[in-house]
């Protein structure tokens, strides 16, 4: 590594530490600080909140990270297909119900249905919008992607208003010992991001295809050459993308509100997640998204205001993180 | 291009002037608003044209010279007591200096990183003027003194696009703008060709975000409220987008006539459809962005109506 | 090409001055109509309670055309979609008066965005009942023309307030969106904390668009022993934060939220998980209030809707019914005989009796509910309570 | 400032670039003549280019100098060199494929010429290399042969004294080549420096006065075509030993 780049990399992680440091500095000044038993379990409950948040960022984030390593697309629309993926758990959840049966459908089990459909929806966007424009100008990509974007918020809007839905799923509280307590929805919510991003990191690492995204990813150009069908390749991961973030969505639904322009915030939070993380790095997607969970839930805990001041974080993080070292935590410079 | 073809220009622009003069006196409120609105949109499609469409560097986050001239203007008026011309030059002022603040790291970097940078920095200043409650007064918004000034904004907009036509056209008819053009084709061979690319997207990435911050004081000063929400919305940057790409992008004529011909289309024809308006606007998106990558002065090109390139 | 271009948008430009030529003024409007005109939120945010009160509007247009319509005039509804933006609304609300030349004019849904649509009608002295809005800030810029009908904002969070006093809570923490509502709903709370010896330990606004983790913020709430959460909040965000409370399993002696648990929505998705939070209501569905109407009102809205009416449709409904005796108390449509109408006549609504003071404000007394086995029951001011309170509510633990 | 005999144009001592520990120039040291057409030479990967990158300012050298009119270039920006009268083009090339020819040419043209006469001097250039009937085509639009003739007026534009040539007999016909070394010869008449890095050995050994080659970053031979073709380095370079 030269000189400079080590550089970079202490220079980076000086940031990082600084972005933690500021919420204590500013709890400790205003106040926010109470330097006994109570308030450290506090602490630790918060921490433990944002690392269970973080789990289901990192499966977004990785959703959107494939997307952005393999075809250097910024898909604007990523929060869109969360926000569709809560819907469709929505859906499915209620159906039973409105066919008069009276019982819901598990959201967790709905997956098995809502996983595919997102699937196919990624698939076809891909195939129908987006592969004729992959490696030309970013501009194209961008304005297509938004523009699935503002018309699938349009159309779920149309179809079911803009009402706020929530499923309570597994409401209850968690007890980790007396003091510390985290939403069971939470926990579950967790566990699941966990499976799921295990497999798709399995899928990577082991599988055919998941190395011929990889490989894809690194250079479609030799990948190509290399007897791999790259316009499949992109087909695949943007439909394992939208899949993942689909996903994201139904462990929204169980744990937030939701209406149809919820998107938005998610989509954000992917880019923070990939620019933190590195562009196409898997374990550095689920790294970032953890880092910014739990800074975002010390800000909120410690920082007077410090709620209207969470988005600053992932906004601080992405500009921060791109000056000083644009490929990320964990990425290889591009040549 | 000789200097007859230029004086013809400034001849159709005379004429042009002349109309847009009269025009105010011969129509109602709303109308004169109206035409006010697509000034507006002109000047902010042409700006993010410089930056964008010359240099080929995505402003995704243009709507923050806007927003920082409106805020700038609204304080100014509805905290300070100015009158609301003078606050345009602060408006401009303060644009400049965010785009020296936001630009001298930003644009640095390239591609759709600088993108997403951008989107960042414009997003962390929505958030940052939300937060900063005791200059901006927050969520609330500002609510600026209830006066009718249709015909004053009026003119003040025509000023400033007749301002932001002409830059255009000297950018887009000068070695200044062919070398920001030659940033936006290949930015090494670009340096290597005596080009001083960081000083060069410098001054594009500035000279945009002067017309939008004084376009947003006038906008402040005609709704006579505004909130952060609806001053950085990214919409907005995405609206003058699509009307550049529309147009047709690296072109003077281009971003005006995609203004013109897509705002009139949005509020005439769009708005009497709710839900739908928006879902055929993302509709229209998707097919400019993905088949018409010149815009309507590329049809233009392709069917011969037009020479190639931008000076002749 | 340059030439075909710069023909093209003279032609555009001049294609809209045909438009613009009308002078001819309302009264006289051929086919003897009058046209009642509006902007409000059919799409964006706030679709829902503005969708609520675009109902009722259309409910009453279609009984005064029954009943004759207003002085004899057919009576003609414009309604434009100001989605949920601000600006628009200002724009179209321009467009009504100096272009569509309406008679009647609505109100659009939302504080802020009546503030700013209020500098319109007050620059064209267009007089408007502002059933979608209840800061008194609005009332406090000195207006002449815009009358209200809800209780305002500032005393939403007055009978929880209350509530809190009489089972002695000391330390109180206020949460709500940073947007021009739930501020001033804050700042009234903030007095009423004052007057009534209730400390105000954590006071935060939070972003309008949030992701809907208020954990970290409760938990701050938590560590500052907060004996009781008034959170002025909508639908999502009081969602959010009853569910974490429990999550938590935080103890508080109740929480109280200003417009969520109005909204019939709120008890039937959180089911046990809203039960006992207290909300805000400028109007109920039930007959003991007493108001002239309120049944007819309630069946005729079901049986259009097919939904109850909450007090958004209600409060709509009630400003129509304000328009319809001040036109005819003025006996035309000038705009200055209708804003004195509006400002001096008494009348009595399904929502209640409106009269307005010099700054155009009426002294309607909203309600605080407690939901209870998934029903709203008013629990303040005491002479309507149906129910006597259950507080502090019980801990999470021993529901 | 080091003293640089007036016959050398550029003046290259003990230039050293490493990128991440490959040694890609390692301490070469190369006088190129002044109004002379000189070759540089050497194997794949020998670090041709790389001192060309470098001595344009597109890299920065990690030590060493490059002496010019009694100037020293290492650390210059590329517009910096380019502004000293030293232009370069491209190995693979790096035209601009969404503006015209006439646009491409006018890009490059110095911006103390009044605009009048850099269009002039690009109409002129464009009819030396035959282009004047594209002038108002893409650049993309071109046929191979034709972008690198682009590429070579272009780099004339401000009417450089050095012209640093990338491979410029690279994927274009004979009858092409013939024209741009009849140019070449005629820029030589005029009493520019040019440098050419070339594969193709008749062009070098036919039209250089003075070759130096290159190996490892480090240059093995310098000397007039007759004097390398024998030197038993450069055998062993571009064959091995045998």
């Amino acid at each position: 590594m030269e000189q400079a780049e080590i550089r970079r990399v202490y220079l980076l992680g000086a940031f990082i530490v600084a972005a933690f440091a500021t919420p204590f500095a500013v709890g400790a000044w205003s106040g926010n600080i109470f330097y006994d038993r109570q308030w450290l379990m506090d602490l630790i409950t918060v921490c433990l909140n944002g690392l269970l948040q973080g789990g289901v960022y990192a499966m977004y984030g990785v959703g959107l990270t494939l997307i952005f390593g393999v075809m250097r697309i910024i898909n604007v629309a990523h929060g869109e297909i969360v926000m569709l993926g809560a819907y469709l758990t929505w859906v499915l959840f209620n159906a039973p119900e409105y066919l008069g049966l009276g019982w819901h459908l598990d959201p967790l089990l709905t997956m098995v249905i809502t996983l595919p459909i997102a699937f196919a929806l990624g698939f076809a966007i891909q195939k129908v919008l987006l592969n004729a424009v992959v490696g030309g100008p970013e501009l194209t990509p961008l304005l297509i992607t938004f523009g699935v974007g503002i018309a699938m918020i349009n159309l779920v809007e149309w179809i079911f208003t803009t009402d706020y839905h929530t499923i309570p799923y597994q409401p209850d509280a968690f007890h980790i010992t007396e003091t510390i307590f985290v939403g069971k929805n939470k926990i579950i919510s967790f566990a699941m991001a966990l499976a799921i991003s295990l497999g798709v990191f399995l899928f990577l690492k082991l599988h055919r295809l998941g190395k011929a995204i990889r490989a894809t990813a690194q250079n479609p150009e030799v990948a190509m050459v290399c007897g791999i069908d790259v316009q499949r390749i992109y087909l695949v991961t943007f439909g394992l993308g939208a899949a993942l973030a689909s996903a994201g969505g139904a462990l929204v639904s169980i744990q937030f509100g939701f209406n149809p322009e919820t998107g938005v915030q998610y989509t954000v939070v992917a880019f923070a997640i990939i620019v933190l993380g590195g562009r196409g790095h898997y374990l550095g997607a689920m790294l970032g998204a953890v880092l910014l969970a739990v800074l975002e839930n010390l800000v909120s805990f410690m920082v007077p205001n410090g709620s209207a001041m969470v988005e600053m974080a992932a906004y601080t993080m992405i500009v921060g993180v791109l000056l000083i070292r644009p490929q990320g935590l964990l990425g290889v410079k591009e040549t | 291009m000789t200097s007859r073809e230029h004086l013809r220009y400034l001849a159709y622009l005379g004429a042009f002037l002349v109309f847009l003069a009269v025009l105010p006196f011969q129509i109602g409120v709303y109308y004169r608003s109206f035409v006010m609105f697509t000034m507006m949109w002109v000047v902010l499609a042409l700006s993010w044209n410089i930056i964008s469409g010359y240099t080929g560097y995505i402003s995704f986050g243009h709507v923050v010279f806007y927003g920082v001239g409106s805020y700038a203007s609204a304080i100014l008026v509805a905290d300070h007591g100015w009158p609301w011309i003078p606050t345009l030059l602060v408006g401009a002022v303060v644009g400049l200096a965010v785009a020296i603040l936001i630009g001298y790291p930003v644009l640095r970097l390239k591609g759709p990183y600088f993108a997403i940078a951008m989107l960042g920095a414009a997003e962390g200043t929505r958030v940052l003027v939300t937060v900063w409650d005791s200059l901006t007064h927050g969520g609330l918004g500002i609510n600026l003194p209830n006066v009718e000034n249709s015909m004053e904004t009026y003119f003040a907009m025509l000023a400033l696009m007749v301002v932001t036509i002409l830059v255009s056209y000297w950018v887009g008819h000068s070695r200044f703008g062919i070398r920001l053009n030659a940033i936006r084709e290949d930015e090494l061979a670009a340096e290597a060709l005596g080009v001083n690319t960081t000083l060069y997207k410098m001054a594009a990435f500035s000279l945009s975000a002067v017309f939008p911050a004084i376009a947003g004081g006038i906008q402040a000063n005609k709704t006579l409220y505004i909130n952060p929400d609806g001053e950085f919305l990214l919409l907005i940057t995405i609206t003058m987008t699509l009307m550049t790409m529309f147009g047709g992008k690296g072109t003077v004529i281009g971003p005006i006539v995609g203004a013109i011909l897509l705002y009139l289309f949005q509020e005439v024809v769009w708005v009497k459809f709710p839900f739908f308006h928006l879902i055929m606007f993302g509709a229209f998106l998707i097919l400019v962005a993905r088949f018409m990558p010149r815009g309507i002065v590329g049809l233009f090109i392709a069917r011969g109506w037009a020479r190639k390139g931008m000076v002749h | 090409m340059k030439q075909h271009i710069w023909g093209m948008l003279t032609v555009l430009l001049g294609a809209t001055l045909p438009f613009s030529g009308s002078t001819v003024l309302a009264d006289h409007r051929s086919g003897n109509v009058v046209l009642v005109g509006g902007a409000i939120s059919q799409t964006g945010r706030y679709a829902e309670p503005a969708g609520r009160q675009y109902n009722s509007v259309k409910l009453w247009v279609d009984q005064v055309n029954q009943r004759g319509g207003l002085l004899g005039h057919k009576v003609l509804l414009t309604m434009l979609d100001d989605k949920s933006d601000t600006q628009t609304a200002i724009k179209l609300y321009e467009k009504l008066i100096t272009e569509d030349k309406v008679d009647l004019l609505v109100g659009p849904y939302s504080s802020g965005i009546t503030d700013a649509v209020a500098n319109v009608t007050e620059r064209y002295h267009m007089p408007i009942v502002a059933y979608g809005a209840a800061s008194a800030d609005i009332w406090e810029r000195g207006r002449k023309y815009i009358f209200a009908v809800n209780d305002i904002a500032e005393n939403y969070q007055k009978g929880a307030a209350h509530l809190a006093k009489q089972i002695g809570v000391k330390r109180i923490a206020i949460i709500g969106e940073d947007s021009l509502f739930p501020r001033m709903s804050r700042k009234g709370l903030e007095q009423w904390a004052k007057q009534l010896g209730l400390q105000v330990v954590v006071a935060e606004n939070y972003a309008t668009q949030k992701q809907g983790d208020y954990t970290a913020l409760l938990q701050k709430i938590k560590a500052q022993r907060v004996e009781a959460i008034f959170s002025n909040s909508y639908f999502d965000d009081a969602a959010a934060q009853i569910r974490q409370l429990r999550e938590m399993n935080y103890d508080v002696k109740f929480f109280a939220s200003t417009v969520g648990p109005g909204l019939p929505r709120f008890a039937k998705d959180l089911g046990p998980t809203a039960e006992y939070v207290l909300g805000f209501s400028q109007w109920e569905p039930n007959l003991s209030l007493g108001h002239p109407g309120m049944k007819e009102f309630i069946d005729a809205y079901k049986a259009r809707y097919g939904t109850e009416p909450n007090y958004h449709s209600a409060s709509a409904y009630a400003s129509m019914q304000v328009f319809e005796a001040a036109v005819k108390q003025a006996g035309s449509f000038d705009r200055e005989k209708l804003r004195d109408a509006l400002s001096t006549i008494q009348v009595r609504t399904m929502f209640g009796t409106y009269k307005v003071d010099e700054k155009g404000m009426t002294n309607h007394e909203g309600l605080t509910f407690q939901i209870r086995n998934g029903k709203r029951m008013i629990v303040w001011p005491p002479h309507l309570a149906e129910v006597k309170p259950i507080l502090p509510v019980p801990k999470w633990s021993e529901r | 400032m080091g003293a640089q005999p007036p016959e050398i144009a550029l003046d290259i001592r003990d230039l050293r670039k490493n990128f991440g520990g490959i040694r890609a120039v390692d301490g070469c040291s190369l006088a190129f003549p002044r109004g002379q057409i000189s070759g540089l030479i050497g194997p794949n990967g020998s670090g041709k280019t790389t001192t060309f990158n470098l001595l344009t300012g597109v890299i920065a050298p990690d030590s060493g100098a490059i002496y010019y009119n009694g100037d020293n270039l290492a650390g210059l920006k590329p517009y910096q060199v380019f502004r000293k009268g030293i232009t370069r083009t491209f190995q693979i090339t790096r035209i601009y494929r969404e503006m015209t020819v006439f646009e491409n040419m006018l890009s490059a043209s110095r911006l103390s010429v009044p605009e009048r006469q850099g269009r002039a001097r690009a109409e002129e250039l464009m009819a030396f290399v035959n282009l004047t009937h594209l002038r108002d085509e893409y650049g993309g639009n071109l046929s191979y042969g034709q972008q690198k003739l682009l590429e070579f007026a272009r780099a004339l534009m401000p009417d450089p004294d050095v012209i640093l040539l990338d491979e410029p007999a690279a994927g274009i016909n004979r009858t092409l080549l013939a024209d741009l070394l009849t140019h070449i010869h005629r820029l030589q008449g005029m009493g520019k420096t040019i440098v050419i890095i070339e594969h193709d050995m008749n062009v070098i050994m036919n039209h250089c006065a003075k070759i130096f080659v290159m190996d490892y970053g480090l240059k093995i031979a310098e000397g007039p075509a007759q004097e390398i073709q024998r030197n038993e380095q450069v055998i062993t370079a571009y064959f091995g030993h045998r």
